[in-house]
């Protein structure tokens, strides 16, 4: 197999190129001083937008306008809920967790209720329950920081062997993800639905049921994601999810996964979160303004696309 | 062949090379058309036919060869438009969320003008009415609302159809697999009006009837190759499908000896309101008859539907599903061959939901071999596989599974008469074992191999047929309404 | 409260026009808000007192639910903007239709309209003055601004910019945007971190510098002098340190209380008070000795605040005549 | 005689937007007269525009989802270059729409997704925005201003404005031969460029057009606001595409319908101001938004059965 044959195989390979690229042009700015820091924060904060990452990229997966948008409200109340219901105590760590992942499991479930019984598009069915699910989370504390408990909080921000606590569970979780897509019946179903729903339905795979689940994975990762996210930054805010709106769905894309449905990989989330992340590290680094900073993040994204685009396996 | 040599060239393939990776789609064949002759052009599935299609119309470049156009070397789309090569595939080729008359306008890009509108209705219509004398179809109805058969009408008229200029060939690759019997006659009327007036056609099809009645010449594909070329008069049936390089086999088809045994295994109270109910049983062979769009296919799909849940894996199939519109609602095109053969049959190749690589390859193998399916690998892209092909694949989906009823929804489109009668030689054996098979067909000889008929007419069961009664003429007279005759 | 001159806006009824409630100052405004006004409510000074906040923080939106305001038939607009030009166009129409509109915190340009402002230009001079005396030698500061494109951003980022003139001793050596959020800003602290030299001091907008405090914990880096922005976890965390090892900086922000000012500004207008266009509040300012007292009046998980009173109101009134 | 199926795809939306007219007009009968009327739509104007440039780009099956930056720039341009010197602000956009048709080119020759080309092509626009207006400002072109503030007699402004976009662009999208090819690259592109038309030609125009509509849209919007900033029209994204499924579109195959587009833009705004009429807590004010959406789809909803059911009879 030539290297060419391979790249073709692996659209996620170049948002890896793409990240090692930016890391070293990032330590060269300090002649290589700063690349463990770097490379701890950059793992650190990938894990979050892995996490939401593979959710919403079991969604995408399951075809055109298939898209979650309620996953920054979904983190919000996690963290507000779990937070509060764990009032600094070491001992309900685990009963945080379980609320959390409860939360989740009853916004996918919303979801995809409106996404049924209304037959309305994803993108505006997830659109809607994110605004009232903003409101629980407004009504439940208003906005108040609640810090985590002690043992969470230092969980969260620790590391084992020098590797960020919250990388492991975000690869954990990762690993958990692909076996599921990759060998398990449940990820073949999603694939042939992201294909075609119609010959999915005549092929006896019970579309709904698995969409349902599906839609459920992904609001019960951005849970867990809030819940974590909260506990490692020292409290939950209002707007702690507004800005994995697009990241989870650009981690998603540039990953390699396809836009319209039924092919999809995990390795590329990671990819793209690393590189996303150090993107905008880069370009603090050497001190752009905001507006170029914008700018270049953009042609950027755009070149790494460009350079990985024209397969099939794409779109 | 000497008075055919002085007739004008209309299109000339000569020595052409197609590869697909390993697959020599086309290895060295040529394929001349002159002007005022159908050309009827047959072969097995995966002989090249579609292939040398795209070659003819300029989609596809050939690795090695010539293509010629009344003489002058041309490449490309325009190319072949501008000397006047126009193509029905069979795969449909309009745009569906468009009207009639808008798909009109984007075939013949020189209905120009402010009342292209007008112009364009004129003209689908007039060839419509030409062609298929008596049909329905309004110019301005959104394709996506007609049935397969009409949209298949819609395609040949548009492409019969010509402005300023008359187009000189028109290929057919199998016009006929979604129309009835009535529409396909038509259609072979008109090929041969439009041959005398000095058009040419290509026409492809796995139905050898209607290429030995209208062809004037018959060229056979096999591998790729041009095996024979013959004025169609030297060809019989069986020395056509020979030549194709199958067996003909005798038609000794032996009826199950008593149908409806014990209790039904599906049943189905009369559709809308009246006609008779529907009930099958153990190890029987149902036909599905009548004019085509009249609700066979909703039948079969309220079948399914009903006894499929949506919500959670049933624990054992008990009822499968072959479509006909395989592009629609038959394959997964991002997947390999293998895994849209296993699809259906996942439960059962797998262990904790987890699937075995290894048992999912055996049985790819085994079915690749029982119904052949010709490809190097079954890894390869469904989208690899010639049309027939395809097909193939649909049904080894369903046979794989343990269902013990299997619903086909005119499953044999675009399978060539060998695979053809292998198939048939499955499924009278499957249901010697006691499946029950519900087929639709739109061909009267499939629908004479049926155990019993329900004959449907304007969504309803009109009429029940068994045994020796199943004639063509039979069902033809239960499949027009009474209201002609009362 | 009950003097007569009040009797004439008893009829009258006003409107807060709030553009974002994702945030602890906000919730903390809106609860202001509700406690002050439900009381003059209900005290009959004004007939009503709405408060509306749009769904998503844009001025477009809150631009349509200005134009529904003058469709109910408030006689008052209360306005925090989501910008300060691009409200103009309703808050014209508001005008014509004569109504009184009072914009606070995210004041507009409208000249119809009144502003009640925060310097926020001196808010970010500030933070330089004051590092100035407690760093006298100066030193690396890493910047963390809001939401580029806002105007709020542009004036403290400005203000900081003049105080790094004034003290030439400082030296800007990164500048990160953290959109006000604390998971954002400990985000970007965290990229650049790495590649940034020592760190005397991290000059802020508020509501970001917990979250920087995080990012240098977690690098292991020492902690450098970072300025504040009164919410209740940056409070107690500088309460911890100061305890731990003395630790020293300043607090400053502005109070989510002004929404109360705003109203009773208002009501002094409709009352046919003669108020300047311009009024000027005081920010928030905590300083290493009366931390302790803040923080105690600080709602847990809130920010420090202050509620206005008629009297005050109408003191900043007289100070602008 | 026989309805279209077009027509019925449209007649639900226009039945959603009558109904929540109606009850708009129950709760607050000031809202029925001519500056009741153009208060309640004058911020559709832009909206529609933008769904316009929307469903555009959805008609050959693709996605915007740099609609909302691309807005605020355009808004950014026209409150800055195209007041102080015209000829620069026209020459920005026709390099706008440029770099419009160049991203439909190079969608289609490389065949790349669309929604992560135009994910980064936000953040191109946003930068541009913000290297243009710092900090808000600028001036809208008095003519703008004009345009959208005009009193024309009878109907107001933001009805006429709204019946022309419409009008327009159903001439442009459904009676037009170019109409006619971009829906058919939506529909099946590759019967397109078997007829031998040149597909990227299409596709480049699309985007040519949506990118022309978008700046109509950032031109009309600080018509309104008077100026500009770079976040000004961001939630137009989400915005647009609301908008075209409202009105009937759909994200593939090509099924849109301009008309529908700009109810469904006209819905999105009422559907904000019943809102504010209804007086609900502020903690629930948010999720009302939410909820109104769900109301009006489902009100489609029932109105599609109520279709479907006379269809079967
Ligand atoms: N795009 C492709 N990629 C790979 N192989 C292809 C491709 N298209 C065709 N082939 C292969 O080329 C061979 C010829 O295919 P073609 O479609 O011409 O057959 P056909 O004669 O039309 O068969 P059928 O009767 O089933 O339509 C087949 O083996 C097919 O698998
Ligand atoms: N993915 C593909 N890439 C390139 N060419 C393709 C692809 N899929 C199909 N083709 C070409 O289009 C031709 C038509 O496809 P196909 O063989 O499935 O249809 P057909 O022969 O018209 O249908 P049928 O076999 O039912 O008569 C193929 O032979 C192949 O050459
Ligand atoms: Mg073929
Ligand atoms: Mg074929």
């Amino acid at each position: 197999m030539t290297p060419h044959r391979f790249l073709l195989g692996k659209p996620w390979i170049w948002s890896f190129a793409a990240t090692v690229i930016v890391w070293i042009i990032t330590v060269l700015f300090t002649g290589g001083a700063s690349s463990f820091g770097l490379s701890q924060a950059a793992l650190t904060f990938a894990a979050f937008s892995v996490i939401v990452g593979i959710g919403q990229m079991f969604v995408i997966t399951l075809g055109p306008g298939n898209i979650d948008l309620s996953v920054p409200a979904t983190m919000t109340l996690s963290g507000t809920l779990a937070l509060k219901l764990m009032d600094v105590q070491d001992g309900m760590i685990l009963v945080g967790l379980l609320a959390s992942i409860g939360i989740g499991l009853i916004v996918g479930l919303g979801n995809y209720v409106l996404i049924k019984l209304l037959r309305i598009p994803p993108i505006i069915a997830t659109l809607s329950m994110s605004f009232i699910i903003q409101s629980v989370a407004i009504w439940s504390n208003r906005g108040l920081r609640i810090k985590p408990p002690e043992m969470l909080a230092n969980f969260t921000t620790s590391d084992l062997f020098g590797i960020p606590n919250v990388a492991l569970v975000a690869f954990l979780l990762s690993v958990l993800a692909w076996v599921l897509l990759e060998k398990s019946i449940y990820g073949r179903w999603i694939s042939a639905i992201g294909q075609s729903m119609f010959a999915a339905r005549m092929a006896s795979i019970p579309v709904d049921g698995t969409r349902l689940v599906t839609y459920m994975l992904c609001a019960v990762l951005a849970a867990l994601c809030g819940y974590l996210l909260a506990s490692f930054s020292g409290g939950a805010a209002l707007n702690m999810g507004s800005e994995y709106l697009l990241l989870s769905i650009a981690v998603v894309v540039i990953g390699g996964t396809a836009v319209a449905g039924g092919n999809s990989n995990i390795p590329g989330i990671w990819g793209a979160s690393l590189f996303l992340f150090l993107v905008v590290s880069m370009l603090n680094t050497y001190g752009f303004g905001a507006g170029f900073r914008l700018i270049l993040t953009g042609l950027i994204i755009i070149v790494v696309i460009l350079l990985a685009g024209g397969r099939q396996s794409f779109r | 062949m000497t008075e055919v040599l002085k007739r004008d060239e209309v299109v000339a393939a000569r020595g052409v090379r197609v590869t697909f990776g390993a697959v020599k789609a086309l290895d060295g064949a040529d394929l001349v058309i002159h002007s005022g002759e159908c050309v009827g052009l047959v072969g097995h599935n995966g002989a090249g036919k579609s292939t040398i299609v795209n070659v003819i119309n300029g989609g596809l470049t050939p690795h090695e060869g010539t293509i010629t156009y009344g003489g002058q070397d041309e490449r490309g789309i325009s190319a072949a438009r501008a000397n006047g090569v126009r193509c029905v595939f069979q795969e449909l080729s309009l745009c569906p969320n468009l009207t009639v008359t808008e798909n009109a306008r984007i075939m013949h890009p020189d209905l120009k003008g402010w009342n292209w509108r007008s112009g364009a209705l004129a003209l689908v219509e007039a060839h419509l009415q030409e062609i298929f004398p008596g049909h329905s179809i309004d110019g301005d109805s959104t394709v996506d609302d007609l049935s397969i058969a009409e949209r298949q009408m819609v395609e040949i008229a548009i492409s019969f159809a010509g402005t300023d200029k008359k187009p000189k060939l028109v290929i057919l690759d199998e016009p006929t697999s979604s129309l009835d019997a009535g529409l396909a006659a038509q259609l072979m009327a008109y090929i041969r009006k439009f041959v005398s007036e000095g058009g040419s056609v290509l026409l492809i099809s796995h139905i050898l009837g209607e290429i030995l009645s209208t062809s004037d010449r018959i060229v056979v594909m096999k591998d790729g190759r041009v095996t024979a070329d013959r004025a169609a008069g030297e060809f019989s049936t069986r020395s056509l499908v020979e030549a194709m390089g199958n067996v003909v086999r005798e038609q000794e088809w032996a009826r199950a000896a008593a149908t409806k045994t014990g209790e039904p295994v599906l049943s189905m109270p009369p559709r809308r309101g009246h006609g008779l109910a529907f009930e099958a049983y153990r190890g029987e062979m149902i036909g599905l008859a009548g004019l085509g769009g009249h609700g066979q296919t909703e039948a079969l799909l309220d079948l399914y539907l009903d006894r499929n849940s949506n919500w959670w894996p049933t624990r054992r199939r008990e009822i499968a599903f072959v479509a006909g519109d395989r592009s629609l609602n038959g394959t997964f095109p991002l997947w390999s061959i293998l895994k849209n053969l296993s699809v259906a049959s996942l439960g059962q190749l797998s262990t904790n939901r987890m699937v075995d690589r290894m048992r999912e390859e055996t049985l790819g193998e085994s079915w690749k071999k029982r119904i052949e399916i010709r490809t190097p690998d079954m890894d390869n892209r469904i989208l690899s596989l010639s049309g027939g092909n395809q097909q193939k694949v649909l049904f080894a989906r369903a046979l794989a599974t343990t269902a013990d009823i299997v619903l086909m929804d005119d499953p044999m489109r675009g399978v060539d008469i060998g695979t053809k009668q292998e198939v048939y030689d499955i499924l009278r054996s499957e249901a010697a074992n006691g499946r029950t098979f519900i087929w639709y067909s739109t061909e009267m000889d499939e629908i004479r191999l049926c155990d019993r008929v329900y004959v449907f007419r304007e969504g309803a069961i009109m009429e029940e047929l068994i045994g020796e009664d199943i004639t063509e003429k039979n069902i033809l007279a239960a499949s027009f309404s009474e209201g002609a005759a009362a | 409260l009950c003097s007569p001159t009040l009797a004439d806006t008893s009829s009258k009824k006003i409107a807060l026009s709030n553009n974002y409630a994702g945030n602890s100052w906000r919730q903390a405004m809106l609860t202001s808000w509700d406690t002050i006004t439900k009381e003059a409510v209900s005290k009959g000074v004004v007939a009503a007192a709405d408060p509306f906040t749009t769904a998503e923080n844009q001025a477009t939106e809150q631009a349509a639910q200005i134009q529904n305001m003058i469709l109910q038939g408030y006689d008052a607009i209360v306005v925090n903007a989501a910008s300060p030009t691009a409200l103009n166009g309703a808050i014209k129409e508001a005008c014509d239709a004569g109504i009184t509109v009072v914009s606070f915190d995210g004041i507009v340009t409208e000249p119809c309209a009144w502003r009640i402002a925060v310097d926020f230009k001196r808010m970010g001079e500030s933070q330089l003055e004051y590092l100035a005396t407690k760093l006298p030698n100066g030193g690396n500061l890493l910047e963390i601004r809001g939401l580029a494109g806002v105007s709020v951003d542009d004036e403290i980022h400005a203000g900081i910019q003049a105080g790094v003139e004034k003290n030439p001793q400082f030296k800007i050596v990164g500048s990160v945007n953290g959109d006000w959020a604390q998971d954002v800003a400990q985000r970007a602290v965290a990229g650049i971190l790495p590649s940034l030299p020592d760190i005397a001091a991290v000059v802020t907008q508020g509501g970001d510098g917990y979250g920087a405090a995080q990012a240098f914990a977690a690098a292991k880096r020492p902690t450098p002098t970072i300025v504040m922005g009164n919410r209740e976890d940056e409070l107690l965390w500088w309460k911890e340190q100061k305890d731990k090892d003395g630790y020293e900086t300043m607090s400053v922000s502005i109070a989510p209380g002004v929404s109360t000012l705003a109203f009773w500004v208002a009501q002094q207008i409709l009352d046919g008070k003669d108020v300047k266009k311009d009024l000027v509040v005081p920010f928030l300012r905590i300083d290493q000795d009366n931390l302790e007292e803040n923080l105690k009046n600080t709602q847990k998980g809130g920010v420090a605040n202050v509620e206005y009173s008629l009297e005050d109101a109408q003191k900043v009134i007289a100070a602008a005549q | 005689m026989k309805i279209s199926s077009g027509t019925i795809r449209l007649l639900i939306p226009a039945a959603s937007l009558a109904l929540l007219l109606a009850a708009v007009f129950y709760m607050q009968p000031r809202a029925m007269s001519y500056n009741g009327l153009n208060l309640l739509f004058n911020l559709a104007v832009p909206i529609a525009l933008a769904t316009i440039a929307q469903m555009l780009i959805m008609s050959v099956n693709d996605l915007d989802l740099s609609m909302g930056t691309f807005v605020s720039f355009c808004a950014c341009v026209a409150a800055t270059m195209l007041q102080t010197s015209p000829m620069l602000g026209i020459l920005i956009f026709v390099g706008a729409i440029a770099a419009y048709a160049a991203i439909g080119v190079v969608i289609h020759v490389r065949e790349l997704p669309s929604i992560v080309v135009t994910l980064g092509m936000s953040f191109v626009w946003g930068g541009l925005a913000v290297l243009l207006l710092p900090s808000p400002g600028g001036t809208a072109p008095a003519w703008a201003r004009w345009v959208m503030t005009a009193k024309p007699p009878l109907v107001p402004m933001a009805i006429v404005a709204s019946i022309v976009i419409a009008g327009v662009t159903h001439f442009i999208v459904m009676r037009s031969s170019f109409g006619v090819l971009m829906r058919g690259v939506g529909g099946n592109n590759r019967s397109v460029q078997r007829a031998g038309w040149s597909v990227i030609g299409v596709r480049a125009g699309t985007y040519a057009l949506a990118g022309f509509f978008a700046i109509l849209s950032g031109i009309a919007l600080v018509g309104l606001t008077t100026s500009a900033d770079a976040n000004i029209a961001l939630r137009y994204t989400l915005l647009s595409i609301a908008g075209v499924i409202l009105g009937g579109g759909q994200f593939v195959g090509g099924k849109v319908s301009p008309i529908g587009a700009v109810i469904g833009a006209l819905t999105l705004t009422l559907a904000g101001s019943f809102l504010s009429f209804m007086r609900i807590s502020p903690d629930w004010q948010i999720g009302a938004q939410g909820a109104i959406l769900i109301v009006v789809l489902a009100l489609r909803l029932a109105l599609n059965r109520l279709e479907k059911r006379e269809k079967s009879l």
